[in-house]
Order: C-alpha cells, then structure tokens, then sequence
C-alpha cells in the first residue's frame, strides 16, 4: 500500500497532516499521537512579533461545529525557532511553518527568518488576515492583494510555499489560480467560514472579537464544493480541510481532488483523530483494493455538459 | 475500566456523552471523588451537553479524557487551608477536605447546596451560607468569609476557592485587600482541554494563561480582573 | 405584547415567515399548522415558465444540514395563480410570491405578472440562479449584474419589493447596498450555501446536480454574522433566515438587525416548526419583559473600535 | 398513545429518534402492523438514523410523523395479486398478505429473509429465494416469478413489489414486456414528507412525482426507467 504523496517538490509519507492552529506546536499531542506517523505537522499561526490574541470568550460551540475568535495568539517566529522547533525536529516528520502578517513586508520578513533555519521543510501563508494597510480589507479575499503578498513571498523562500486559501469569497477557483499565478507550490483550503453567535440572555457576542471562524462538521460541504472547483482550476496540490472527523471524509476530500487533507477541529473532539483518520484510509484502500493513494485523487465520476 | 492515572484535587476530565455530531465538543468537569476503578463527578444540568450525560444509563459508554490541568498546590507547612465553594463549585475542592478543614460553602439557595452529609462526614468546620436565608447564615459565602476570618484566628490562612464569577471577583478583591495567599479555581470555554487551541485563556499578570494548561487553579496573585 | 413588525409598507402580524421552498404553496402544512397565524407565507421559487427542477437524488443529510438541489422545480407563474393563489387567499396571511428567472427578461415578465393579480402582497427575487446570458454567472454575485436586474424588477412593480441575497459573496453588505440602491424595500439573507457531498463507494456525487444548497443550523452562524454585516450597512429591513429551528434562534437574527425572520428546513424537521418559532419568540419576550418585538432589532450589544 | 389515524398498507412513517441537531431529517419506513394504540416497524440497520431508532429503550420518546402517502391500491374484483418482496421490502408488502395470498420473497441471503414465521401463519403460498442459495430457490425473487407464474395459472395476476433497485428494475421489465399490471413502492431521499420540499422525486411519464405524495406506490405504467 502506497501512502506517500507530494506536496509540490515535498514528499509526505502519507496524506493526513494537522490543520493549523488545532495542534498546538507538536507538542501538546506527542503524549497521545505518535507524530512520526504523520504526514506533516503544521503549527500554530506564527508572525514575525509574539501576539497576545483576543480576549476571551475565543470559543462558542456550535450546531455540528465551533466558532473561534483566538486572534492568532502565538510566540512568535524567533522564540518558535528556539523553543519549539528542536522538539519537533527529533521525529521523522516534515513540520510545516503556517505564518502570516499584518502587511506584505511582515510576511516577507517572516517569510525570510522561517526560510533560515535548519528543521523547517515546509511554508504555508494563511492570508485570511486583516490588512492593516487595507483597513478592514482581507489579503485572501482581493485577488490583486492576494497576488502582490504571496509573489512577495515567493521571492524570499526557496521552501515548498502553501497558500491558504480564505473560503470568504466568491469565487475560490480564481483566488487559487491567482496564488499559483504568484508562484505559490500548492493551495491549502479551506480556512474557517465567518461567522457569529449571540447571547440572547445578555444581548451580547458569544466571542469577545463578536466574529469568529466557524470550522468543523458543519462546514464540511462547503469545502468539498470548493477543494473540487479548486481542483479543476489549478494544477497545483491541493490541501483539503474542513470537518474532517475520519477516514471516510479525508477520502472524500481527496475524490474531490485534494492530494493531501489536513485535520482540525477533529483533534478537539478526540486528540487520536489524526492518526484514526490515517487508519481509516487505510482500511478505505484495503477495502477498495487501492494500492496508491495517489490513485483516488479527483477520482469522482461525473457527467455535466454545463459545467 | 483499566487502571487509571490518578488525579490530584483540582483537576479536571473532559467527558463526551455524544455519539453525533452535535453535540460537538467535550465538557470539563472537576475531579470529585475517585479510586482505582471509579472517577466520580458532580455535574449541575446546564445546557445539551449535561442534558445528554444525565440521560446516559449504566452500561453506555461514555468518553473520557483526563485528568487534566495543574491542580491545587500543597498548603505551606505552616499555612491553614480554608475552603471557599460556590454550588457546584464544591466538586473542585471537595477532594482538599480533610478532618477539620474550615470550609465556606454557599449557593442561591439550600436546593443548590450539595454533597452537604459526605462534607459533614469529613469536617464539622462548615459555614453554610445561602442567598435567599432558606439554610444557613443569608448572604454569600464571602461575606461570612470576611466577618468570621478574624475570629478563626488562624495561623497564615490560605484560600483554595471555586465557584460562580460574582463570588470569584467578591474573594479576589478581598484577598488582594488583606493581602491573604490564595489559590482559585477558573472556568473558561473549552475545546481541546489539552493547550494546544489557546481557546481557554484568561488574563494573567504575564499575558493570557490556558486554563487547561497553566490552570484551572491560579494563585489568585496572577490574576488580572 | 406588540409583535406586529413592517417590511417597507408591508405590515405583517408577527415576524414569523416562511423560508422559500420548504412550505410548498401553503397548502402542503395547512393541516398541521393555521396559516393566518403566521406573519407571511413566501411560496415555492416561481418562473415565468413551468421548470421540471434536477434529476433525483435531490436532497443529502449532511452534518446539522442537509444539501438540496432541487433545481428550482415549479409549476410557473400562471398555475400557480390559478391554483394555488385562490387556496391561499382564504386565509388572513400576507402571501409573498418568491420568484427568479433565467434573464433579466424573465425577471421582469414573471414580475410584471404576479404584480398584475389580487392577493399577493409582496415579491421576494431569489437571485441565486445562473444567469444564461453569463455563462455560470449567478445573478446574486456580481453588483452590477444584480443592480441591472434588480432595477429592472422595481421599474415593473409596486408591489413591496424584497431581494433575497446570495451568501456565495466575499462582500454580503456591499451586495445589500447594491440592492438598497436599485430599489429594493428590503433584502431576505441568508439563501443555502454552495456545497457538495461524495459518496465514497460509489465515487459518485451524492446529488445528481453535483453541487447543491446547504441549509439547517449547520449555516445559523454564518446568516447570524451577514444580517448583522448587512444591518450595519443599509436602511431597509432585513428578513433573517438560516438554521432557525426555535424561537431563540429567531430572536438572535433579529438582535443581529433582522426584522422578521425566515423558516426554513427546520419545516421538514417538524411540520410545525413555524408555529413553534412564533410561541418561543413570545415566550422570551415575556420573560424579559419586552412589549414590543421591534425594539429588539439589531439590540445587540457590542463595542469595538476597529468596526 | 393517543388513538391515531388508521393507516392503509404501503403507506410509510417518518421517524426521528435524534433529539440533538444530528442526525437532522427524519427517516422513512413503511409501516408493517398496527392496531388502535401500536404502530409496529421492521427496520433495518444501515447508517446513522438506523442505529439511534436501534438504541432506544422501552419509555423512550420518538417523533411519529404519519401515515404519509398513497400506499397500495386495492385490486380490481377479478384480479388476483401476487406479492413480490426483497429483503426489508417485506414490510411494505406485508399488510396486503392474506390467507392464500402468493408471495414471492427474496434475499441475499437466509438471515435477510424477515418475518418467515408470521408470514407462514397467514398464507402457505410462498416462494423464498436467496442469492446464495442458502434457502429456498438459488436464485432472485424475479426469476422465480418469471419462472413460475404462467404454472400458477391465476386469473389477471397484478403484482404488489417493494424492493431494492436492482430488484425493481428487472421487474419492471418483466411487466412491460408482459403487460402484466402492477404497483411498486419506491424508496427516494426524503425531507418533509408531505410534499413540501419536492426533494424526493422520480421520473414518470407526467414528469417528476413525489414519492412522499403520489407515491410511495406508483402503477408501473407510470415509471420511467
Ligand atoms: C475546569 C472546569 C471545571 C468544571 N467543573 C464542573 C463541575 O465539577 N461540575 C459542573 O457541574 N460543572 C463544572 N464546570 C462547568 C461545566 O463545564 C459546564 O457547566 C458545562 O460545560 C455545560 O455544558 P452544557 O452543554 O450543559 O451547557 P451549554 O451552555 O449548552 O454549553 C455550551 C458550551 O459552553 C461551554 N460552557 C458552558 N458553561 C461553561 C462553564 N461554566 N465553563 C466552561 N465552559 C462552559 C460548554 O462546555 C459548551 O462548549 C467546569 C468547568 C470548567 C472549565
Ligand atoms: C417510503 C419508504 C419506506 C421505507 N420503508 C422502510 C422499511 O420499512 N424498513 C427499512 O428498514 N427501511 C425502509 N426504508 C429505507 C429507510 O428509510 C432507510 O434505510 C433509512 O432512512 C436509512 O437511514 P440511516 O440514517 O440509517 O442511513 P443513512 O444512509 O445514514 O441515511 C442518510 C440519509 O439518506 C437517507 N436514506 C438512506 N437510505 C435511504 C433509502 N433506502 N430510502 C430513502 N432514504 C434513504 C436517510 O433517510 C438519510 O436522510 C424506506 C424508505 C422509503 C423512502
Ligand atoms: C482554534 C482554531 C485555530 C486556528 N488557527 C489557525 C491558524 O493559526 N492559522 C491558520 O491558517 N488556520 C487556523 N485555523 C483553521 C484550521 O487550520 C482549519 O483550516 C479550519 O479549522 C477548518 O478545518 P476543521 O473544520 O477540520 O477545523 C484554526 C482553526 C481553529 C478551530
Ligand atoms: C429544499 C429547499 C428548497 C429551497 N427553494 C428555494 C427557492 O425556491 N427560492 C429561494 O429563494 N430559496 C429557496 N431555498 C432557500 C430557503 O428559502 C432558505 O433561504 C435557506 O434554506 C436557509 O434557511 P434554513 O436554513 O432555515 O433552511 C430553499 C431551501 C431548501 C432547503
Ligand atoms: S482548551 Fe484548548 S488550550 Fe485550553
Ligand atoms: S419529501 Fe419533501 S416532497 Fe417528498
């Protein structure tokens, strides 16, 4: 059974990688997964400065699914390289920087110090920030913005580059070609859908940051559609996220066209997931007498003149 | 049941009753009793999710995950612990009781008072308070806290507390007043219970601490109101 | 206790409506539910034509949601007139004909006509369909193809005019703006998301359209944060809808800024769930002592600088 | 229970055992016996609604929407029916069983064939089949039909069928070539039930129908393959 695939010029032993932001540093799961048996590791939001994030409440459950408002609290990239980065470096597993910034020359920054160092094979930009220099306005959601930040990048790092994509738009499959276009070596999608809970008792947000990002089950039509527009716009891989609780729904995502799934809010509900989502591709392939995992990727069967 | 890790008071376990989707995350509850084969817990019926483990019949299985968080530090030796507990803030310090702990114990009102004959059983030292005066002395835990504190006459008396926010922020203002040592137990909202999704912050002298990680039990020293 | 609230000069007994598509004509629940008792019935999707809708498997359960792809099936404009409008008109109930088109012709034909009898009282234009002349364009997602259409419809009627948006957007507010300008009396939001599901035996789509609408409380948090993006940016009323399964749900659209509210797949939940919706929105107004349903509009309380 | 409406065979229930928001819809299945105070179902695991019915207890409380739909037509005074079942499709076709009544069930396999006994105590007029051959015919209840109904020699056979797809289809066949009448009980996604939703449509020769209202039961003159 061959599990291996390719992220752009990366090789992951397997498909099941940690979505961002849900898996902490590595390290708050090494007691309850064996990270080398992961494909990758990607860690929590990194920027160039630490951040303290948002005030609580950061968490409100929701109907199959969870709003978070955490503000992209992290150490920061050089205190990330220093403290967290050695334990990682003792297993045999690709870790993958997820970074981002307040304007193009934070990310360039970022971009360039995560580029320096041994240990780090990977680079995925989350663009679903606030630019500040745009005011209110998103680098994921203006594909000349999107552009601008993500060629800007690509010119400071010689690392696999991973873009990933805000599921906040209209048309997703123009924001991928976009970051292909800008040199990007694979698309990650989606992020957290926006949204919002209010407190009917205090009239108030749920969340401090009164919005948040909803993830989870719920959200999980929403990125098949998308990782399967995206797929027949780009040739590029494509990451697959979004709702991810088991086997079934990674090979979902990867019928869909995805090369690689990332698993997230799944870790909250068991912090096994990863490595029972990864079981249950295989009894998938077993089952369905796959030997490549390679082999199912955009597998769906379908028929449509109009589209 | 296996063998279990054994926790220390003041921890905590998250429990999922749910076999669907929704809902969705696991609930923290405090560590109430235990021994080899049996975690105990006391669980007030809020909303789904302890609607969904009061509806649970023996033999369903139920998923566990603990214990988690720090726990209450050890008195000093020379420092005397006094409980402070509010409704079903008891779990979380009901373990520290011993013979003659000094515990004040309040709620709305005596049908939110719990667990009151196993506490008689341990102490006689119990001051009870409720809101509405249907048991005990009628006001708040802290109050009585304040009025009899003196009276105890205590040697380096030290707060180990849980309970709601109103009581939490009456305790720490007067703690922070006398300048009395003092451990509390926080609640915060809570998904992964492990530090790893920065959900469960709250505000510290040193930035946000996870109250799954770092908590749920701060030196009430730390704490930013 | 006041639960009469207006939508432009459209006065309704209550707020409680029917979302589009998930009541039939009316008809369908009039022995579980009095339909004077509601605020409005908004019926089935009309075209000027008759529309024969998508091959079966319409409908997938998804995670709190479900996906439909009913592609818009209806008996057309003229049938519905003379069998269904004279069935509705016994009761005492606003009757709100949903409509769309495939042109802007279309639009304005289907608009003209249902203008042109007695007994309905409102239109609501569903512009989340493909428009023919633009290829795989849906009128709901590009501002100046939906002012073109929207305009188009206002010169024709005058009858209260309300434009149900498409959430498939990256700007739900500049969307809503757009409608306000062009005429509208008020903006229904949130319409189904666009999404998909894969069966992993078959590889097949679970729906024969491939793609279709998700719905249900899986998507209340994302209506949830466009009412209120949408309330902060136009003057018009709002008729909330997304996942409402219960009077409380109800109630956080409208602090969110909705002034009447929409139900929808909770209907096939319970047949009753309209009725239901309306006894919990009294409920919560009688324990928190509101005399007036409209007060609570947009009652949410929030401070923050950067918004 | 409330006395209810009387329902008429083929007619269908939709039931909710879920009280969280997943699984959301309700289910469908057709109804097998009832009396003035008792609804009985035959249900057959398959996924997650299946199993949450699988795990109610006696006092349990569940969500009956029904009778919904057509159900079976009666046949005409000189027509003879003839029952033809596949697997779970029994129970569509069970309440139409008579003393004498001919049934033609099939199954995978033996431990598919539901309900044998009850069946043998209201008519000794069946042919069971199995895939496998593990009882009865080797073989599938349509061949058998095929097979055996001009030796039956009844007058006017109408066929009665509730089965799965491939089941339907070969029968459906068989009937147009024939020109033998017959109704079949279709199974398609269902929402509403009612008719509300037009989610659970298939293919006639008058365009889409809903299974939920016009159906369950369709004159197979009416089916588009
Ligand atoms: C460390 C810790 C220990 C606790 N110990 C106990 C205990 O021993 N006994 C007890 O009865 N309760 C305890 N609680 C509170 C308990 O977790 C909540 O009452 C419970 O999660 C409510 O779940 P629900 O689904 O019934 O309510 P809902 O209101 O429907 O829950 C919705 C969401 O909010 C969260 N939530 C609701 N209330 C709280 C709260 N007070 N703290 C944190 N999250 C909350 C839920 O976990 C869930 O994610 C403790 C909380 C924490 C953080
Ligand atoms: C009119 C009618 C009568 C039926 N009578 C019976 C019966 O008497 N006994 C019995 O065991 N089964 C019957 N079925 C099939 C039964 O409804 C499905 O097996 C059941 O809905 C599966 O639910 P699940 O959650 O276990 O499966 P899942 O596969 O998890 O269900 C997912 C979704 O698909 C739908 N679905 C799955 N299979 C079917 C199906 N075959 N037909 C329609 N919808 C389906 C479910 O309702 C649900 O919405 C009948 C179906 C119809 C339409
Ligand atoms: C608590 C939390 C924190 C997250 N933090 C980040 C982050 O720092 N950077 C990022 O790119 N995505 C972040 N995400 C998004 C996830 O990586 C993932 O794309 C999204 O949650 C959808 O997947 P899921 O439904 O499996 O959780 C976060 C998600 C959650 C729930
Ligand atoms: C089966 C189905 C059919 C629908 N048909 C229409 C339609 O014809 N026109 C329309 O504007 N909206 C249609 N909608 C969208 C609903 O009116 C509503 O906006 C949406 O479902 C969100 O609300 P809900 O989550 O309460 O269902 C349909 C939704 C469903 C589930
Ligand atoms: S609950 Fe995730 S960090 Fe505390
Ligand atoms: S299930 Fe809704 S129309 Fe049949």
């Amino acid at each position: 059974m061959n599990l291996s695939v390719n992220i752009g010029k990366l090789g992951l032993k397997n498909p099941v990688m940690t979505a961002s932001g849900t898996f902490g540093y590595g390290e708050e799961y090494a007691e309850f997964v064996d990270l080398a048996s992961l494909g990758a590791i990607v860690v929590k939001g990194l920027s160039l400065l630490p951040r303290e994030g948002n005030p609580p409440p950061r968490i409100v459950e929701t109907p199959a699914g969870m709003l978070n408002a955490i503000g992209l609290q992290n150490i920061g990239v050089e205190s990330f390289i220093e403290e967290k980065l050695p334990f990682l470096r003792q297993f045999n597993v690709p870790v993958i920087a997820n970074f981002f910034g307040d304007s193009v020359d934070e990310y360039v920054a970022a971009a360039e110090r995560l580029s320096d160092v041994q240990g780090i094979d990977g680079l995925e930009m989350n663009i679903s920030c606030p630019n500040k220099q745009a005011g209110w306005l998103v680098f994921g959601t203006d594909p000349e913005v999107t552009s601008e930040v993500v060629s800007a990048v690509r010119k400071v790092t010689g690392l696999p580059l991973i873009v990933k994509l805000s599921p906040n738009v209209t048309d997703i499959a123009l924001m991928a070609r976009v970051a292909e276009d800008a040199g990007a070596d694979a698309v990650s999608l989606i992020n957290t859908l926006s949204g919002m809970a209010i407190d009917i008792k205090t009239r108030r947000p749920k969340l401090a940051n009164i919005t948040g990002g909803l993830s989870g089950p719920a959200i999980k039509p929403i990125g098949i559609r998308m990782v399967w527009d995206v797929f027949r716009a780009v040739n590029i891989p494509i990451i697959g996220s979004g709702g991810i609780m088991d086997g079934d729904d990674a090979i979902e995502y990867m019928l869909a066209g995805a090369a690689a799934v990332a698993v997230g809010t799944a870790n909250f509900v068991s912090p096994t997931a990863t490595v029972d989502v990864l079981s249950g591709i295989k009894d998938y392939m077993t089952t369905n007498g796959i030997k490549d995992i390679s082999s199912i990727k955009g597998g769906l069967i379908w028929e449509r003149e109009d589209l | 049941m296996q063998p279990h890790v054994r926790p220390v008071p003041g921890q905590f376990y998250l429990l999922r009753a749910s076999e669907t989707l929704d809902p969705l995350l696991r609930r923290p509850f405090s560590i109430l009793m235990w021994d080899d084969t049996h975690l105990e817990f006391l669980i007030r019926l809020k909303g789904r999710g302890t609607h969904l483990l009061r509806n649970m019949r023996v033999g369903d299985r139920i998923d566990v995950l603990g214990p988690l968080g720090n726990g209450y530090p050890d008195p000093l030796k020379d420092e005397t612990p006094i409980l402070v507990a509010g409704g079903v803030g008891i779990a979380s310090v009901f373990p520290l009781l011993h013979a003659g702990t000094r515990l004040f114990y309040g709620a709305m009102n005596s049908a939110e008072l719990y667990l009151l004959d196993d506490i008689k059983k341990l102490t006689g030292n119990i001051f009870i308070c409720t809101d509405d005066g249907s048991k005990g002395f009628k006001g708040n835990a802290v109050e009585r806290l304040i009025e009899s504190l003196d009276d105890l006459a205590v040697a380096k008396p030290t707060i180990y507390a849980c309970g709601p926010e109103g009581m939490i922020a009456a305790l720490l203002k007067f703690l922070s007043e006398r300048g009395i040592p003092g451990y509390i137990s926080f609640e915060e909202r809570m998904a992964c219970g492990i530090g790893a999704c920065l959900g469960c912050v709250i505000k510290t002298v040193q930035g946000y601490k996870r109250v799954c990680k770092e908590g749920p039990v701060f030196n009430v020293r730390e704490i930013v109101c």
